[in-house]
């Protein structure tokens, strides 16, 4: 059997359909890629034991365009997003299953080099694909590659984390700066025409969690400010736990090109996708010592308490602006589109 | 960002706010219409109003292309859009305002209408050109401001000869809605205060400052023609209490940066080339004011969506609870409206005011909502 | 209304386009409107479009304005703490 | 805010934007549907303690078309699927995690009848969706909807399946008639223009393998013959193994409108695709027992006895036809598609 | 399924190979070709040659439509696939076939082309009402079985007065090809070893058995009509034998239950109203053969791809180790090729006898590769 | 080649539809190239087009010939054993 051409090959509807061609993509392409002892089975499942401790279980289906950025593409992304909505717990992420949706005559070498981007991802996260599943779909019923990652970990002994934990008086901390994945990705939509140096910042969290979890315990909630961006994960959150918080804007840390895209797109970077950043929330007592954790890491260095959980029946994110006024951080209203006025 | 961030200090705005409180006279109310959506903006999203005394206060304008544009019109779109082999393009802030039966464009969109949304128009070209089997029709709106690119374009598509590109043209004028406003029952009847007009940036960008001066001279309003950062409203609102004290009214210009006395004269002479005055033009609000938009001429009426395409306006029933028209003609307030809030939220809006981020019910509701109910989480904060 | 910004222009490409520079973002925009722009000139950009070259002098001027009226309220701040 | 109109509502891009919508869309449809413990706590992520025992996962992404078909929809078959990939290691399934990639303009009405044939078979099964994902994806870049779902659970202890453990003089069990999903899903397609009383077989076979394996610790392997079929399930499990299988024609269960629709489309039975059929291969010794067995369970009462595992270290599969010849059973080539010659 | 599973019958099959044993001479060869890409499906489906004593050998024949395809005429409808605006539609048979450059339809679908898989020419109809935009294209393939339903269609699309529809014809006739195999050099030279014919069942349904008449007549080769079904196969092969041992050669009739002497003169009549015949036609593997396709009259040109799109077949080198053209007149043996089971296989077939299920290399591949390797493997079942 | 099977007219729709019925399935066929058939015919099928009708009483005298043979085989087979 000749092999895969990975170099001007298409993804074809027999990639799908369970015989060889199938399990010749598989062998060659993923089980190659993420080589591991669960892949080489070949079974439809792992199996595995996971240390003790209560289970964590997550997943997202990912579905960007472009594929590729600069910072990642969706093979990467797609591993981040999943250990990160695990590690969010306050979990260790231990093993990732990912399920691939690829729209017929799309390229087997942007499969590949998405594959293998994963691959880096998952060994450098040290977290395993183990499992996954490959469908193919007609021309024109997808979008080149859609994946789904599913992740599982373990919660550390005296961790208890939810969303519904935080509590008037708590702080809310920020691991660093907003809207670079979301700019980023707005930069490379041509009818946009704008260039920047800026890269997504994609990137898996779960070593900055288990910093934070074991130098505070106590914290209440964590979550990553992905779609929708800081403001609708805080409106999350202060829905959630029943409480309204009021921010500091000028505590926020958002990049220049970031705030020049906004500006002149009529965006505003509260609301701009993230996918390595995360909101904390813990006891003001411990709200020093957790800023400091944070900054002691490298995906924590721009850091910042950001603000205050307060009791407020109607759950209302606020915010002190820059200039000096107080305003209310609405949920998005529908998609954030570009506008003119 | 250079000419953006200095005109945002924090610190100069309590400067500001301080001055206006000083010689504001404590004798009078003073109010003032900020004509623009642009300063409506500013104003929520940097709390301006909390700087002001309270017989400073501001009333808002029908300065939001997006909100003075009547159902009917937006039914045309809408109409244009079902048809096969049709593609319309627009901006954003358009894509979630409700046309009749609540209809908006990303819902025919959902249906299997091809509709595109721009940044700007020559990507409508753009468009035209890479689908020559589709018929690309760019729905324009907007004020003086946007009117040049568009008329651009036309020109553009002429030179290029495009056989399937047109223009839905709801270009709309500053200066005739302004004397709308000083002409409605309410303002005969006095039910309309209005001392003054904080004047537009962008607009008179384009158009100079001499079309307002008949504002000081007909009706003895005052006008400053602002810019849209917060401390150039601050400072205009100064300029206009000065005005009023000294019982003046004139034009004057804060936003000297970019506006002159005659404008762009070089884009004031290509729409004069592609526009002409509509006789009338319904606004929501206002009704039907005279000589208030523009239409192509009929040298590029292959370019003219409506005659292309044969439309005609049908005239609807706007939703009557909405308050819009009210709001946009100077004298209700959001809050006015029993919707506000209820029925109508920026997820699910009733009117356009609640849809453009310019919008006054998107600005009271996005920024402005926790005023009644959240003031008591601002003192828990420590 | 109308979305606008300044932008400074980095480069023309053509009679109708120049490269803009605004915070560390690079944008093609379309100049046709604004006659006689040279590298380095901040224009409005809006819709993708310059409206209008801004005036930096007069910008200036205006800041120079807000500061002033701070040193003003600076010396109405102290004669009034004097009086007290 | 008004409700979602399940009535005549369509998918809007903003149901994916990470806003308030979505949100609704959340809570009214999906939480409203699975309801449960986990979904009610609106985290990214959900927790829970597993049994002691080696941990099982598996995925699957579905994407099949019509969306509804007689005996199941792309619902149940979303939840079918993925329990039976986790049980068919032996493993007890104990949670769902589920990422939706919808198409702008899917009816609502059309998703919550999906959503609730989901839930009703998570119900059925005993397995809860304790965690999930939505997108939409612009028309024209999706299929309606498409669903992946992945599933945990764990091992009891003793059972050690894998699809490379078949040894030589091992029986091959098939647990009943073969061929119904596959030839119900192609009688939908109009241009073929057939129509059928039967249905798609989909079903979890969880309880049946919980029997199985308990009756009989040393079964070898057990898998579903879904996609490729039958035949390219034991070629799978051939290879795997480094085996050759010599099956019986006369033993494999077939109905005869899947026979009729094969015949005139060209297509063989062993290649068609099952939803809830299982083979498992067992030593000899244990064959009468697990026939036995599965026979006694409403799942299995077709249960027959279909081969026998052979050395052969080309991994052929091959069988004695009805009419008493020999033929190879090879891995499907391609697409099965209806032919005229 | 009745009429099916009778003719099925493994008790029976061993009983007339019993007889067929019985009554072969030992002392001679019996060369029967099956000209049937149907009966070759068969024989390996059902494991006949295991049935038969080694004095009687199967040859296999060019009659699988998609076997004699020459790879000039695939490339046309490659080619057509690829230009904007067509859909090519046709039997799945035919997508997997390779062409030049080993591209198929399914790869340039996977690029963007609209090809469509049909299971019926009805439905390239619909498809051509349904989108009136393309221009849709039936690739049409087949021997006299499958002549009269496109005729069918053919003829109603001009009752329909479709605008978008044509047909790019490759039906081609059984005698001519049987003709052919018995003039090639190898049969002249006597290096093709062939005794009889069992003669195709469906086409012979359609055209009836009076056409094969000169084979006995010119050739002195009997011919004996079979089903499909492994009994009828057996069946004939006897009835062969028993010619062969008469010393007599007619044409004889194992199919009565469907064939007759003039077959479906409706059918007949409606395929020459629409169709007339090609001066010569190429097929892979024996050339040229004069009269051995039909092609579209001129009364019906309009549905003529070849007139429509103005097709003229470029003549291409076939891939040269490729034997498939030997196989298919009869003088080698898909092991023969070089490339069988390891560069040409069914999941990347260099051949088109490789791709169909009925052709050579397909049938041995899927049902007979056990033969060679899988042997042992027998022996082990308890 | 020409994959074809025999089916049986249930229903006959119009001068060009029938439903056919095989094996539990329900199919709609074309009949326009087969004249004057009766609910109850069998027909061979073929890209849903009927091609011909089906002789039931020459399927019979076939199937006939087969079991003849057995009786003949069992015949001789008893008369090889009888001589053994
Ligand atoms: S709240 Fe809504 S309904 Fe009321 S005036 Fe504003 S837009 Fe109209
Ligand atoms: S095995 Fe392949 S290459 Fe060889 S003759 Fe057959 S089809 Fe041609
Ligand atoms: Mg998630
Ligand atoms: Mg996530
Ligand atoms: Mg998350
Ligand atoms: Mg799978
Ligand atoms: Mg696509
Ligand atoms: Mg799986
Ligand atoms: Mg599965
Ligand atoms: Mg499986
Ligand atoms: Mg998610
Ligand atoms: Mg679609």
């Amino acid at each position: 059997m000749n092999r895969l051409d990975l170099r001007n090959g298409k993804v074809e509807m027999v990639h799908g359909s369970g015989g060889r061609a199938m399990g010749q993509l598989i062998r060659e392409l993923f089980a190659a890629a993420f080589r591991n002892e669960w892949l080489d089975q070949g079974n439809d499942q792992a199996q595995f034991s996971l240390p003790p401790g209560r289970v964590v279980m997550a997943t997202d289906s990912h579905v960007i365009a472009p594929l590729f950025f600069p910072g990642g593409d969706i093979g990467s992304l797609s591993v981040h997003g999943t250990i990160n909505d695990v590690a969010m717990a306050g979990a260790r992420p231990c093993y990732l299953a990912a399920g691939f949706i690829l729209e017929e005559g799309f390229p087997l070498a942007d499969l590949q080099r998405i594959v293998e981007s994963m691959a880096a991802a998952s060994r450098a996260a040290g977290v395993p694909i183990v499992t996954g599943d490959t469908k193919v779909v007609e021309r024109g019923k997808g979008d080149g590659v859609f994946i789904t990652t599913t992740g599982v970990g373990v919660m550390p002994p005296g961790v208890e984390l939810s969303g519904d934990r935080a509590r008037p008086g708590d702080r809310i901390l920020l691991s660093g700066n907003i809207g670079d994945h979301g700019v980023t990705i707005l930069s490379l939509r041509e009818s946009l025409g704008f260039e920047t140096e800026i890269g997504s910042d994609s990137q898996a969290l779960h070593t900055l969690v288990a910093a934070m979890v074991e130098a505070v315990p106590e914290i209440r909630c964590l979550r990553d400010p992905t779609r929708g961006g800081l403001a609708n994960t805080l409106n999350e959150l202060a829905q959630q736990s029943g409480v309204g918080m009021q921010l500091l804007e000028r505590e926020i840390p958002v990049r220049e090109p970031v705030r020049a895209a906004c500006e002149f797109l009529g965006l505003d970077p509260l609301y701009v996708a993230n996918e390595g950043k995360l909101i904390a929330i813990c006891p003001v007592e411990q709200a020093e010592r957790l800023l400091a954790t944070m900054r002691a890491h490298p995906q924590g260095r721009d850091a910042a308490i950001i603000g205050t959980v307060v009791e407020d029946v109607q759950c209302f994110v606020q915010m002190e602006t820059l200039f000096g006024g107080n305003r209310m951080v609405d949920w998005l209203n529908g998609e954030q589109l570009p506008r003119i006025c | 960002m250079k000419y953006v961030d200095e005109f945002r200090d924090g610190d100069k705005a309590r400067l500001l706010a301080a001055r206006i409180a000083a010689e504001a006279s404590p004798l009078r109310l003073y109010h003032l219409m900020e004509f623009c959506g642009g300063h409506t903006h500013a104003i929520f999203r940097y709390g301006i109003v909390d700087l002001l005394p309270d017989n400073v206060r501001l009333i808002h304008g029908p300065g939001c292309p997006v909100c003075v544009m009547p159902v009917a019109r937006l039914d045309l779109a809408l109409d244009l859009a079902r048809r096969p082999g049709v593609m319309l393009c627009t901006y954003g802030d358009m894509l979630r305002v409700p046309g009749s039966g609540r209809l908006t464009l990303l819902k025919v969109r959902a249906e299997g209408a091809d509709v595109r949304m721009l940044y700007s128009p020559a990507d409508a070209l753009k468009l035209a050109q890479a689908h020559p089997d589709k018929e690309v029709v760019f729905f324009a709106i907007g004020f003086e401001t946007t009117t040049p690119p568009t008329a651009l374009v036309i020109e553009q598509a002429r030179r290029l000869g495009l056989k399937n590109f047109s223009v839905l043209c709801n270009h709309v004028l500053t200066p005739a809605a302004m004397h709308a406003i000083l002409t409605t029952p309410e303002s005969e009847s006095g039910e309309l205060q209005l001392d003054g007009f904080i004047g537009p940036a962008h607009v008179s960008t384009v158009i100079g400052s001499a079309p307002y001066e008949p504002f000081p001279e007909r009706y003895g309003k005052p006008v400053v023609i602002a810019g849209f950062e917060p401390l150039d409203v601050l400072q205009a609102i100064l300029m206009l209490v000065r005005q009023l004290n000294d019982g003046r009214a004139m034009v004057e210009n804060e936003f000297t940066r970019a506006v002159t006395r005659e404008g762009n004269t070089k884009a004031k002479g290509l729409t004069e080339k592609v526009f002409e005055p509509r006789e009338s033009f319904e606004w929501r609000g206002l009704g039907s004011v005279p000589y208030s938009a523009l239409r192509i001429r009929e040298a590029y009426g292959e370019f003219d969506a409506e005659r292309r395409f044969a439309l005609h306006v049908k005239p609807v029933q706007e939703n009557r609870a909405c308050e819009c028209p009210a709001i946009l003609r100077g004298v209700k307030n959001p809050r006015d409206c029993r919707l506000f809030g209820t029925s109508c939220t920026p997820d699910n809006p009733l009117g356009s005011c609640m849809v453009s981020s310019e919008g006054a019910c998107a600005a009271y509701y996005r920024y402005g909502r926790y005023r009644e109910a959240g003031a008591a989480a601002r003192q828990v904060y420590a | 209304m109308c979305l606008a910004i300044p932008v400074r222009i980095e480069e023309l490409v053509d009679e109708e386009t120049a490269v803009a520079h605004i915070g560390g973002l690079r944008k093609t925009i379309n100049i046709a409107l604004v006659d006689g722009l040279q590298v380095g000139d901040y224009v409005i950009l809006h819709v993708g479009f310059a409206l209008e070259k801004l005036d930096e002098q007069e910008a200036q001027r205006t800041l120079a304005l807000f500061t002033e009226l701070g040193q003003l309220e600076q010396v109405q701040q102290a004669a009034l703490e004097d009086a007290s």
